[in-house]
């Protein structure tokens, strides 16, 4: 197929598709890489993402791994410290909290401490749960503590495109790189591209122009703050939004210079407000765009309790596009009449389907 | 210094309570069956790890213990609760996400507890209840009462450190704490050969013992007497200070590992062994036993199901009926 | 002694000690109260904050701890369930990595998940190392990961008094509530009460006083602050500064009404600073001040990279009062030369001391 | 399924290594000797960990290795990193803090390594090493390498549960893997019995062999020959694709846990229990078994003596020399 043709009839997967795809194409390109995880060889391949790669590449490189994070990602680390390249992958984010000690204290800094002269390529991929009432300890997005920690980098796709994408660059990256992948946008459609092209990890995506306030999102909830923005332009009110994609390192070059045009700023991510993302975001561009603010920054994120399991707990739990809708017309000073009328054509569109499952096609347990 | 070979303790199960056994894996088997039934509905909107097939763990373990007695259970902990004697109602209404719920709705079917049946609480991370339970143990000891805890944990939580961690502790303070490892060769879809070495000898997890300070027991997990006597050892040693125990159970999970059908179509399992694993049901065999030993006529059994049956369908009943929580009062409660 | 004499004569005590004299005095209140960690029993008493208590209450209420952190967190835990309020202690913050797990999916959020039932009244000190070449995996200061919990609360004392008195305080909480020690704290010395006078786990202390500017500041970098101040204030510019003391649940409405008086906000606090503790404070004043700000709000923290072992390089690391002199001076408008003279007077005394020992009878090796 | 008793293997030493033995364990106490005569100076501003009385454990193991055979070491890593050929430069401008330190002065004592000579790395965390060095078994495995992967660890390691995960992983998939377990009786103050039930037997540790499916050696750690014996017959086995073992050297450090003095006046000791393992002290056991086998005489003994003198002293210098990093450079170098 030439080229030309190639890129006119865009190839559509879902983000899991994208990343089975990206995974096995690391895996042809460079024999170092291999995969482990709990569930990494089972018929659900860990949603899809690793389902088919080891009936190609075999167990030495597909690997099934015991309950026992904190001891095989130390295994990882020390298979990359010895030139191999694993991908590491949690169902949940949850349970990467039993390997904090190896990823904080020795994948971090070990290439810090040896005077750069170790490498831990390693690239470790975290689910966050959502829905079907799975409760606290199956639903937290807690890329702020990676965030946190210098030597890691962490990144969040949005969509299928930025889910290989971003796959194949932490895979590139010689040190260590967590990806978190929010449960829901696993069912992200959208044009992947068939080649192995490994995106940098360098900063956000800008996805929507307009000159009246700077939105920035992270993963998921960019969906809905897309939403968010599609509606408000109808109502004539534009936003720059941008995806963040890459919590650590921070780049924010490009919002800086978008708050100075549009004065105004408004986060949104997926994990607790309290010392969150958005706080980093809001204090950084403040201190760098300070004169040019207009209205204060406001942050949209999980309020300060852990997730309910019951319906209608989440309900409120989870903040979806009328809220964005809702802060953002605040925030540029929208009339109040305006933003209600958005907001309700928005939250009954919403309400038509369940609130605690992804899409349609969903049907429980997880 | 701990003896981890099995002493020569003995237990004996006497007839009523072999009766009872059996009705105890009979209303969980028959509760287990009925949430099956319904999760099709969609309104038990909360992942289910049913425990059918395992009851004899659960019941034969139990019926050992006192109220007092703490449990610390798993994601898998229907049978358990209930064994233990945990609440019913308040089980049914939290899978529906119900106010009035054990957790107020707030936990669905992997966090049940019931204070005043020493249910202690239930924890979906795996291997994480484990220390929990000897945190109850060490209480026992510490306030000198005289109370046994006791750690359900499955053949995947065997490979979390912190259940190493947590029995050397045990075995250290010679705690009133019995672990019991229902060994149900998967963890998910992945059998335990693929995630653990081979152990030769009799007693393959004897070597765990003997690293923790445990004293070792093992059952057949289709012999919930055998499980019942086991267990009635341990319980024994524990309250009488002679320290922690393991107890082995080999086990079999008939329904899919997290929600409410079959999912042996996967192919994950050897083609044939679900089905002889089903051959020794413990539910229909402890009935066999029963009858063949004349202790169980039809009508007596008869009696128990529909007694079963009406306290389930009452539980339903009033889950359905039972309010949801309400939405603002989400940000309740966070801190004590 | 009358009650007026004793008041008139303070007692000095360091941070340490006022850290074991609480201590002491709660397990004497109440039978339920005991402390668990490595080395709580052994001859060096956790740097002089436990000494003597095993011998008063015997080992079933100090014990030893095997080095198994997850493990004995859980124990704690099920214990606190049972009815017992265990006090746990790590001598670093690095290796409470290894009871994430048990703190963030059981601790914090058990009372929560139970309807309010069941209760898990836990103490979790962690002592911040710093100095002496440590190098990174005993120096860091990951107080932001215990902020970002719901469920947790956090505490960060910066005086002998408070060290004490949020002790206490967190021993008498229902819930989890984390403890953070900078290790240089231990040794700040000053006024404690001899009487056992739990403080409330609630919100900011007020140091100084001064419309020039907000400064808020978080455990040893309050003493850093406080000679920035003291050194502004003698050359005519006085801030408001705030010891944070209680990171979640945070309360700011007495420093969201101090910047709406200064119009600046100045954080100092001992993590990263990039996710760190500051962005939260500046991101919720800005929310809440926005109109009255007249800078941007600044922050100071730590630089993006581990906790280097040499001197040379450590020197770099840490911010020091000049730095927090100079970035004030900068956020107030001060002239240039009126901030570089202070700047180098407290440079020449800092200069004095090593920069590696938090005090002159220290000597190695941590 | 894995044998876990001591295969009847044999390995023998010969006479010149038996004389090897004894020069790098008298190296390393000279080594260590000298850091303790100069702490007090505080020019090296670090911690240190000195393995003082536990020579013949370090010299033992990694004799019977080879260059791209991987160690990785702990806190207490000075000993391992010698005995295994680590440039002895690099070491001490390290502990000094200096540029041409083995981590360019960030890392201190704690955090030896040295690719030449396979030492992969040295982890302050306790545990948290041991994994770490499976990961270069399995890649061993995976990229067909003939080596071997070596994990110290002390008894206080033994309790974390990342070291049976780690063990069970090596087992599982039966990798080139040896556990060294230094057991030298006390975490920090804390003797083993405070921390660890009391375990019957003559290998005590035979359980934790059996539980995580490798084989087990034990080797009295003042004897360094039956200690490279040990070692050397887990190598072979290794090597030739029999799976990992555990080595338990029983062992005791002289000196203080962290800092360069005796702390045996803290009392945290039964009285004369230092004394009688000094009695047993590795390098004069070694010496006086070599000089009555006719292998050491005075002058041999002198010129090694000389050579290594000259040899620390020339470190020491270098390191003296040599510069600091220099402050700009602190921020470099934080990702790959
Ligand atoms: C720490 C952790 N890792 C992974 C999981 C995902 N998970 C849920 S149940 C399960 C299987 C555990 O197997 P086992 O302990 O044998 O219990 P079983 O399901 O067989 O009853 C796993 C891996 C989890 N909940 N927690
Ligand atoms: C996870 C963790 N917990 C605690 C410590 C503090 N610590 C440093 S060395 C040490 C003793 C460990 O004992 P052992 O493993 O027997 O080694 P030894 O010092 O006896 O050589 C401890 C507890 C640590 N470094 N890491
Ligand atoms: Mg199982
Ligand atoms: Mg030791």
């Amino acid at each position: 197929m030439p080229d030309a043709a190639r890129q006119s009839a865009p190839r559509i997967l879902d983000a899991a598709d994208a990343i089975r795809e990206g995974t096995a194409q690391a895996m042809r390109a460079d024999e170092r890489v291999f995969v482990m995880g709990e569930g990494a060889t089972d018929p659900k391949g860990v949603f899809g993402t690793t389902t088919g790669l080891v009936q190609e590449f075999g167990t030495d490189r597909v690997m099934e791994m015991p309950v026992a994070e904190n001891g095989w990602t130390g295994v990882a680390i020390g298979a990359a410290l010895c030139g191999q390249r694993p991908i590491l992958v949690h169902q949940r984010v949850e349970f990467s909290l039993l390997a904090m000690e190896q990823l904080v204290n020795n994948a971090a800094k070990i290439h810090y401490v040896s005077g750069g002269r170790h490498r831990a390529p390693l690239v470790v991929r975290l689910v966050v749960g959502r829905g079907w009432g799975q409760g606290p300890a199956h639903s937290q997005s807690l890329e702020a503590l990676f965030a946190h920690i210098p030597g890691l980098k962490v990144a969040m796709p949005s969509s299928a495109a930025d889910a290989k994408g971003l796959l194949l660059g932490a895979v590139q990256d010689d040190g260590p790189v967590i990806l978190i992948e929010h449960r829901w946008v696993h069912y992200a459609r959208g044009h992947v591209d068939p080649e192995p092209i490994a995106m940098p990890l360098d900063g956000p995506r800008q996805l929507r122009s307009g000159d009246d306030c700077t939105v920035v999102s992270t993963s998921y909830m960019t969906l809905e703050a897309l939403q968010a923005a599609d509606a408000l332009a109808a109502a004539g009110c534009n936003v720059d939004l941008f995806d963040l994609r890459v919590l650590r390192p921070l780049k924010l070059d490009a919002i800086v210079a978008s708050v100075r045009r549009t004065g105004r700023l408004v986060t949104v991510d997926t994990g607790h407000a309290t010392y969150g993302i958005g706080a980093e975001i809001v204090a950084r561009v403040t201190a760098e765009a300070f004169s040019s603010l207009r209205a204060a920054p406001q942050r949209i994120g999980l309020p300060e309790h852990p997730t309910p399991s019951a319906r209608t707990l989440a309900e409120a739990y989870y903040p979806r596009s009328p809220k964005i809708v809702a802060t953002i017309g605040d925030v540029v000073g929208m009339p109040k009449a305006a933003i209600d009328e958005i907001v309700h054509r928005l939250a009954a569109e919403r309400d038509a389907v369940p609130l605690d499952i992804p899409h349609p096609s969903f049907k429980g347990p997880f | 210094m701990t003896d981890t070979t099995t002493t020569t303790l003995s237990v004996v199960t006497d007839e009523p309570t072999r009766l009872e056994l059996f009705r105890s894996m009979l209303r969980i088997r028959r509760i287990e069956e009925e949430i099956a039934r319904r999760y099709g509905e969609q309104r038990m909107r909360c992942p289910v790890h049913l425990s059918v097939g395992q009851e004899a763990a659960a019941v034969g373990t139990c019926s050992a213990l006192r109220p007092t007695d703490q449990i610390v259970s798993t994601h898998r902990c229907h049978g358990h609760y209930l064994a233990k004697g945990g609440d019913l109602r308040a089980m049914i209404a939290e899978l529906y996400g119900k106010a009035t719920g054990c957790c107020g709705g707030r936990g669905g079917s992997m966090h049940l507890f019931d204070p005043a049946a020493g249910v202690l609480a239930s924890v979906p991370i795996v291997g994480s209840n484990v220390p929990i339970g000897v945190g109850a143990a060490l209480t026992a000891k510490q306030r000198r009462r005289p109370d046994v805890a006791v750690a359900f944990f499955g053949d995947g939580a065997f490979e979390e450190g912190v259940v190493h961690e947590a029995a050397n502790f045990a075995g250290c303070h010679r705690l009133p704490m019995i672990f019991v490892l229902e060994n149900n060769l998967y963890s998910v879809y992945t059998p335990v050969d693929q995630r653990q070495p081979a152990r030769a000898g009799e007693q393959p997890m004897a070597g765990f013992a003997q690293t923790h300070g445990l004293a070792a027991e093992h059952a057949d997990g289709n012999d919930v007497v055998a499980v019942h006597e086991a267990m009635g050892r341990a319980v024994v040693r524990a309250r009488r200070g002679d320290g922690p125990s393991l107890l082995v159970v080999d086990t079999y999970r008939f329904l899919e590992h997290c929600g409410a059908s079959d999912d042996d179509h996967l192919g994950y399992r050897p083609v044939g062994e679900l089905a002889t694993w089903r051959d020794r049901c413990p539910v229909a065999g402890t009935r066999a036993a029963l009858r063949d030993a004349g202790l169980l006529d039809v009508a007596t059994e008869l009696a128990m199901e529909s007694a079963i049956v009406r306290e389930i369908d009452e539980a339903f009943a009033a889950a359905d009926a039972a309010p949801y929580p309400a939405a603002h009062t989400a940000m309740e409660a966070v801190h004590a």
